[in-house]
């Protein structure tokens, strides 16, 4: 069977899982990275255990990362597996719930003593007691394996358990018909003798061992996918977000300083940043979430782009910082990398709870810009979009990522630099023409003037401003046009949003989201599209302000259907705004959503 | 860029708006003293940012013709420090209260001390909450009767010199709204050092606390109950005929009347560089009838965070180079389609 | 002309106005409580300065007090006065707005001096250059009167100074045919001889003189007002919450524990409660408003009643700890003194726009009730009843107050002690049938359980909770189940909740609010009804969870709309749950509704 | 309400919770500790509390079968005191980290020493954020290579013990977590003292800062690089043949070889009452090769904040008596109609 021309497939979803010691991650970005390079499109996922070091082998610790390739476009890195590699009896049980039935599994059989299952809280051998019966179960003795193919090298016995990963591996990458240079040269790069040669050897041995087992029915080959030219990386989102602060620095010429205090899931971005001091990037690990904030605001008064990031809680701690920037009409971006609340929640799961919270979460009449990026990738763009117009229009601009979106990966065409516009940065220097809060007619924005030009010394803060000298006023009319203005800004910001994008029918039921569900919906969308139901997608990028066009858009469907990871916020904002009856479809799991789930929801909803 | 001239008065510091302190309260002193130390110092104008948090004293940065930023309450330290990071031209002064500062504000300020930013501040002691009416504040003495301690406070106060002390503080002294020559020398001297100057400036709320340091600071007190401290000089106070000085006792310093058993040459003689002897001076209870310390108490050479902070980007820059932003992008792995 | 018999008026509206030194508020007092024994019904509204002592004789230290006394029920200290007592240049022109035209001005005239002019940034003397032309102007040398007046008493200049205000409600008091013996009495009580001498001699020669001097066309009469049987006192808004958690903590059987910032305008309740030690109320002063609450949260913990009191600013500072208290399902209840904002804002003024933060300012799906008072006699109530609330569901109760709910005063009817329903506090005590999670059927409380009882040992905190043992669960459907349970909890308090009461007319326009604009809102309903208009007023005391009958009641109506001093923000809650089409008419300028503003929007929707 | 037996086994107080510390964590051995010294205590186990805040360290309270509430980040020190507030009768217990109590909570943690509530914090001194991965942390030394610091931290370090001082603290001591003995005696010391006892548990985080006290704390350095203090003995550390002590000198102390010129009966001895010897102690910095101090720093009779607060109370009850809330309500004017 194993020289049969492979099986064409049109997408497959692999998982990988086993101890954070296992080598998962490893194995899944280079399998990722080998079918990038055969032309697959592609999305992963990485599934960090909630412990630092959870007890090896046990379901706490169980780390997992799944990969969906396809001949076609895909959004998500799929909703069930195909192929589980488990390294151990814990990943197995833990992770078939998320596999096809008649889908493969990998296990290496070495790890299946009775040691091992107690570890896994297991009283019987999954292997044995029927657990496996509706799957395609193929028993490999990977550590036995992995052991006589590095023998030569000398390597101690800890040491030799770390190759055992390449061995799987190879044995994927046979399954799939993969090639195996782009590890090989990977390994050549990370690797030096004997390590280089062992990992080698392991994987190799993993490839011939597929091959000349024939545990499989494959190999199966996944055709590549017709995608835009150019050249592509995967990107998190933390990483997307931190490579387009170091842009929006580069397009800016202006200091972009990231006051931040460690919170999962937006630690990443502020681990990213940091070496990027020479791309005028400067980050500030501050004592707390509102120390951060403020002195990113310091920065922002001192004409530097004050960025800060963290997630719901440290986002709640910075709110009254955020309305001073308000007050102050001074640039700030908040990044919050959603996370399942409420309180500590589930401080590793996903979740889109904190869009009331951006909007509203502030004393006052508070208004605030609010983007969400839909992907990892998009995030850059996203980022971009944030500095410019928390820049353009001198007030804080708020980013809703969330824990999906920062650790799930894309490719990610990279984008042609030269052709990103510049962010304009003025600060103003003629003493004649200043007034701290005299507007510019189109934006509303204030001058930014900045400390250190004569002549135009002058005081801000979070009192009342008398409207264009900027003083202290206590009037109540001014401060009732004030409050106009700051709101005004923010809609005025419209003029900045490209028009709405609908994917789909023309009428019929429209579908409108925002942030990271965009996968899961656009495939299900598209499915039914597939199907020729009239359904359409409309995911949001911009929450505050909505676009102008939205109104219109939403009617000219009969039905608007929110599907959301909380309990109803984007539909509520919705039917406040324009009295549509938009119908909530919630989750909130701490998961994202499944494609069939969204499918699921818009098949009963046609069908009423 | 323009620079304006450096030839300053006093009243080139004084802003347009009308100020709004009680008549009487010691900030319209400290406000005095600090327009003029501003324009002795040289300084262009524009180079001044105050930033402060809220509460009376917060109120400053209004009524200085300088760049002001008048913050949240208890952050000032927090914003002036982006603010410096982001501006290390600038000279950067944080003005805030007992409340401010070492209430809601505690925290920052500690860790504004431990970090040693480069810039001045000037916390207005008045040992109560001035702008909300009068409440107990961290350096009321215990026992202290107001609206929201009916039957006296049960709060142990903090020891703002202490308490800078025990954060690392590279500089800290000590000023009095109407010293009013002193208080110059205090904040010419403060703002000469390289890191954060912590400079605890004892003022009056009459309205709220009236009279809280006079027993020590008032005229007629002052002579026998204030001890000027000056490097390298003996640590004495009082008047010509009626004159005390620290001697060294073991551990402690005690205090002796000079003239029949003791001399000044026999007293311990002040150094801003010694953190126990520092330790010990912040640790006389004037109220248990130790003179009160003015002056610096303590100063150490320790590296500014802002300085740090600047030459790792100008390390990293020199040894990278400006940062290739296409370069950056395609770094990882990439592939071509 | 003095000897007539006195005109007859329905009601009246007389300011006192002058510096913070002047007596201002005590002149209010007296006359107001003189008032309230004459049986009008009154409301009283006293307006301090922002500033703690602005210079005196400035504009910027006018001090002020307002009443409404009236044959009739009142629920505003009105729009515009009909008489206004100013006690120099500053306090008469920065009040000549709020006096009717054809209004009475009494001015201490010996305080028009060129110097008392200067102060008050004046270049000309009011009195004489037609500023008062369409008023009645009354100058009483109030100073040089009053010092003959007390002049036997051997006061020092300062101390007679101190008199002058007596000398003015004196002169009033003649003015409204209202007896001396009350405030005499009150100065019996606080005054020795030679102060209370002078003060009566003071207060009666202004009687006299307003009596020889004839100039006033008065004396005018208001009758007593029918008002419910009762003893009387009145309280402000701060002060009735303070005493409705005295009541808590004495229904409840039960330490009140109040952990608290100083912040305007909510700090007076601390002050209130601080002397309450005898009656089970405990009182904290925290470093910062996180400690506040988060001390509040550790005392519900250990089996007190746990309560935070702040405004806006300190509000956004708690939510963080607010979602804790939510998690652990523990009583909290936030007492939120609503400020203008945005940041630090106007902090002396009224405003309504704390309404989403209560609700949405959290990370996470964190639903928290919310009520409100709607007058400051009101507040007594609701805060009685968040309390109750709070222990009886286990979950943080927000109250929103404001302001103008908090300084304003009103007469209020003394309730019944006895007649006040216990609140039943239970801890539980078996170790058999306890669970952490195991909640009650009819409410979804938890047990609150409480260290110190032997076999219940536990653990509690801000991570997801598994529901029944509470141990920390990182599952899907429990995160789900979770949230839904702590929002039904919510839900439930439904049943506390007593019919709404719908005033006026069955259909045509409804008028729906909350909070501090009562008074204003029901003035204007009223008449509008007097005119025959259908209007009908529904006044929210609970604005989370809506009242159960609230759709019902609006689908009768074919306009609802929404007053508000925010920008609309119970109208975004109304739309987005019911999808009514709730018209906002808003207001943000620090300021209260005027009943004719109110009465002149309703026209103008009825005109419509 | 019944109490049960004040008899019990370390066993008693492990609770049902599967731990989640990684495998070789610091943080088992203190577990271990504070279960066996629970156990020895001679308290009825329902009247533990054991707060904490967040990081790997706070997780502590799920391990003990006591009360237990991991609250949020940073805040344990403010939630601590409003249950010791509302229940005097309880034995409240702090656990907290270097990040959670110092950076994010220092200001609570400032407060609550200054305040003096009695109650025990346990701070686990990791130099490190663990829950969060591995960012240096306020304890962290300069130039520490992190996540977040590629270049080297920046941040001159809180020394925590100078900080407890500088806060008025009245009761600061030391252990290691691999000191079984010691610390199991320092937390026994710890909960005799009535007011805030901060005690400083120097930890291994073995993933993230694996060997952070190494040079000073393992076998191999013990002997020679430990000072034990003890109240009333002389400050000296070292092996027999190794073995040297503090001498006074001045205004500091310093380190002496024992044997030739110098005995035992030469060195300071130690007196934990004593501010100025305990801040000298505290400033001995054993990355300079000085010894790291261990048990006691110091500790001193401070009223505490829960017994006044309790006594106010009683006070206002017994001259006012029980409240009369008719009484209250019909305080003030009031009038009938
Ligand atoms: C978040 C927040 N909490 C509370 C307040 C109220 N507040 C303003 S100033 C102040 C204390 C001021 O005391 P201090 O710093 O000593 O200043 P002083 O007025 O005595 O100069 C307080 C509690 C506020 N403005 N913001
Ligand atoms: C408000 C908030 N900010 C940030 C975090 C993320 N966070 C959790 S623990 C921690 C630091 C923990 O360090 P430490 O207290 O030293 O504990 P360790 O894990 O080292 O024991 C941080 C930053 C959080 N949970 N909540
Ligand atoms: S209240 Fe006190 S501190 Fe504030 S301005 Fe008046 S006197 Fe000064
Ligand atoms: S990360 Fe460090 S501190 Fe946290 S459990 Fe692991 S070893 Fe312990
Ligand atoms: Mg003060
Ligand atoms: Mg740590």
């Amino acid at each position: 069977m194993s020289n049969a021309a492979p099986v064409v497939l049109d997408q497959v979803v692999v998982r990988f899982a086993g101890d954070s010691g296992d080598g998962i991650q490893i194995s899944g970005d280079q399998f990722t990275r080998t079918s990038a390079l055969a032309g697959n499109d592609l999305a992963t996922f990485p599934d960090y255990p909630a412990e630092i070091r959870a007890p090896a082998g046990s379901r706490e610790g169980v780390s997992g990362f799944q990969i969906q390739l396809a001949s076609h476009p895909v959004f998500t890195p799929g909703d069930i597996a195909d192929a589980l590699v488990a390294f151990n009896p814990a990943a197995l049980v833990t992770n078939l719930d998320g596999l096809r039935e008649g889908g493969i599994i990998i296990v290496n059989s070495d790890k299946f003593a009775k040691i091992d299952l107690e570890k896994a809280r297991l009283v019987s051998n999954p292997l044995e007691d029927g657990t496996c019966d509706k799957f395609r179960l193929v028993q490999a003795p990977i550590g036995k394996l992995t052991k006589e193919a590095v023998e030569a090298f000398g390597l101690k016995t800890k040491e030799i358990d770390r190759c055992k990963n390449f061995f799987a591996l190879g044995m994927v990458y046979w399954l799939y018909g993969r090639p195996l240079d782009p590890t090989e040269e990977w390994l050549r790069k990370r690797f030096k003798p004997p390590f280089l040669d062992a990992n080698l050897a392991s994987m190799r041995a993993g490839h011939a061992f597929a091959e000349t087992a024939e545990l499989f029915e494959g190999p199966f080959m996944v055709p590549p996918a017709v995608i835009a030219h150019g050249t592509y990386r995967n990107v998190t989102g933390n990483l997307a977000i931190a490579l387009g602060l170091a842009a929006a620095a580069v397009k800016s010429k202006t200091t972009v300083f990231y006051g931040s205090y460690p919170i999962t899931p937006a630690t990443d971005i502020l681990h990213t940043l940091a070496p990027f001091k020479n791309f005028g990037v400067a980050t500030f690990q501050a004592e707390d979430e509102i120390a951060a904030v403020c002195a990113s605001i310091g920065a922002s008064y001192g004409g530097a782009i004050g960025v800060t990031g963290t997630s719901g809680p440290g986002l709640a701690l910075k709110q009254e910082a955020i309305g001073l920037a308000l007050m102050a009409e001074l640039p700030l971006v908040i990044i919050n990398v959603q996370r399942a609340g409420p309180s500590t929640g589930l401080p590793t799961k996903t979740e889109q709870a904190d869009l009331l919270q951006a909007m509203y979460g502030r004393n006052g009449e508070s208004p605030v810009a609010v983007l969400a990026p839909a992907t990892a990738a998009d995030a850059f763009d996203v980022t971009l979009q944030a500095v410019r117009l928390s820049v353009k229009y001198r007030t804080p601009v708020v980013v809703l990522s969330d824990g999906y979106v920062a650790n799930s990966s894309e490719p990610w065409l990279l984008p042609d630099i030269d052709a990103l516009p510049p962010i304009e940065v003025v600060h103003p220097t003629d003493p004649e023409t200043f007034k701290p809060y005299l507007r510019d007619p189109e934006t509303l924005a204030r001058p930014w003037a900045i400390p250190g030009v004569p002549g135009l010394e002058h005081r801000i803060g979070g009192l009342e401003k008398a409207d264009i000298t900027g003083n202290i006023s206590y009037d109540a009319h001014n401060h009732e046009k004030m409050c106009h203005l700051r709101a005004e800004k923010i809609l005025r910001m419209r003029a900045d949003i490209p028009a709405t994008d609908v994917h789909g029918a023309a009428s019929g039921t429209l579908v409108l989201a925002w942030g990271s569900t965009y996968g899961a919906i656009r495939t299900a969308v598209d499915q039914c599209l597939a199907e020729g139901q009239a359904v359409a997608h409309v995911h949001l990028r911009h929450l505050n302000p909505l676009p102008a066009d939205l109104a219109d858009i939403m009617g000219r469907y009969a039905h608007v259907i929110v599907p959301e990871l909380n309990m109803g916020q984007l539909s509520k904002i919705l039917r406040a705004e324009y009295l549509v009856d938009a119908i909530p479809f919630t989750k909130i799991q701490g998961q994202p959503f499944r494609v069939a789930e969204v499918k699921a929801r818009l098949d009963a909803l046609v069908a009423n | 860029m323009n620079t304006t001239p450096v030839e300053y008065s006093k009243k080139d510091f004084m802003s347009d708006q009308t100020i709004r302190w009680c008549p009487g309260c010691g900030d319209y002193s400290i406000l005095s003293q600090v327009q003029t130390v501003f324009a002795g110092l040289g300084l262009a104008k524009e180079k001044y940012a105050i930033v402060s948090g809220i509460g009376c004293s917060s109120r400053f940065p209004y009524y200085m013709n300088t760049y002001g930023f008048h913050t949240i309450h208890g952050r000032a330290t927090a914003v002036a420090t982006g603010l410096k990071l982001s501006r290390p031209d600038l000279s950067v002064w944080v003005v805030t209260g007992d409340g401010d500062g070492l209430s809601i504000g505690g925290n920052h300020m500690a860790h504004l001390l431990r970090r040693n930013v480069d810039l001045n501040v000037l916390l207005f002691n008045n040992r109560i909450y001035g702008l909300t009416k009068g409440q107990y504040s961290p350096t009321s003495e215990i026992g202290k009767k107001t609206k929201s301690s009916p039957m006296g406070s049960i709060d142990h106060p903090f020891n703002p010199i202490a308490f800078a002390l025990g954060c690392g503080s590279s500089y800290i002294s000590r000023s009095v709204d109407v010293f009013a020559s002193h208080l110059r020398d205090t904040l010419t001297a403060a703002n000469t050092h390289s890191g954060t100057s912590f400079v605890e400036i004892l003022q009056n709320c009459n309205i709220f606390n009236d009279g809280a340091w006079d027993s020590m600071v008032d005229k007629d007190h002052r002579d026998g109950r204030v001890l000027y401290m000056e490097h390298g000089k003996p640590l004495v106070w009082g008047s010509e005929d009626d004159k005390y000085g620290f001697i060294l006792d073991g551990l402690s310093i005690k205090p002796v009347k000079l003239g029949e058993t003791h001399q000044e040459t026999d007293c311990v003689l002040h150094d801003k560089h010694n953190l126990i002897l520092a330790t010990m001076l912040a640790n006389l209870d004037p109220s248990d009838g130790a003179p009160l310390a003015v002056g610096t108490f303590y100063e150490s050479d320790k590296s500014t965070y802002d300085s740090m902070f600047v030459t790792q980007i100008a390390d990293a820059t020199s040894r990278l180079g400006a940062g290739d932003l296409a370069k950056l992008l395609n770094s990882g792995e990439t592939w071509t389609v």
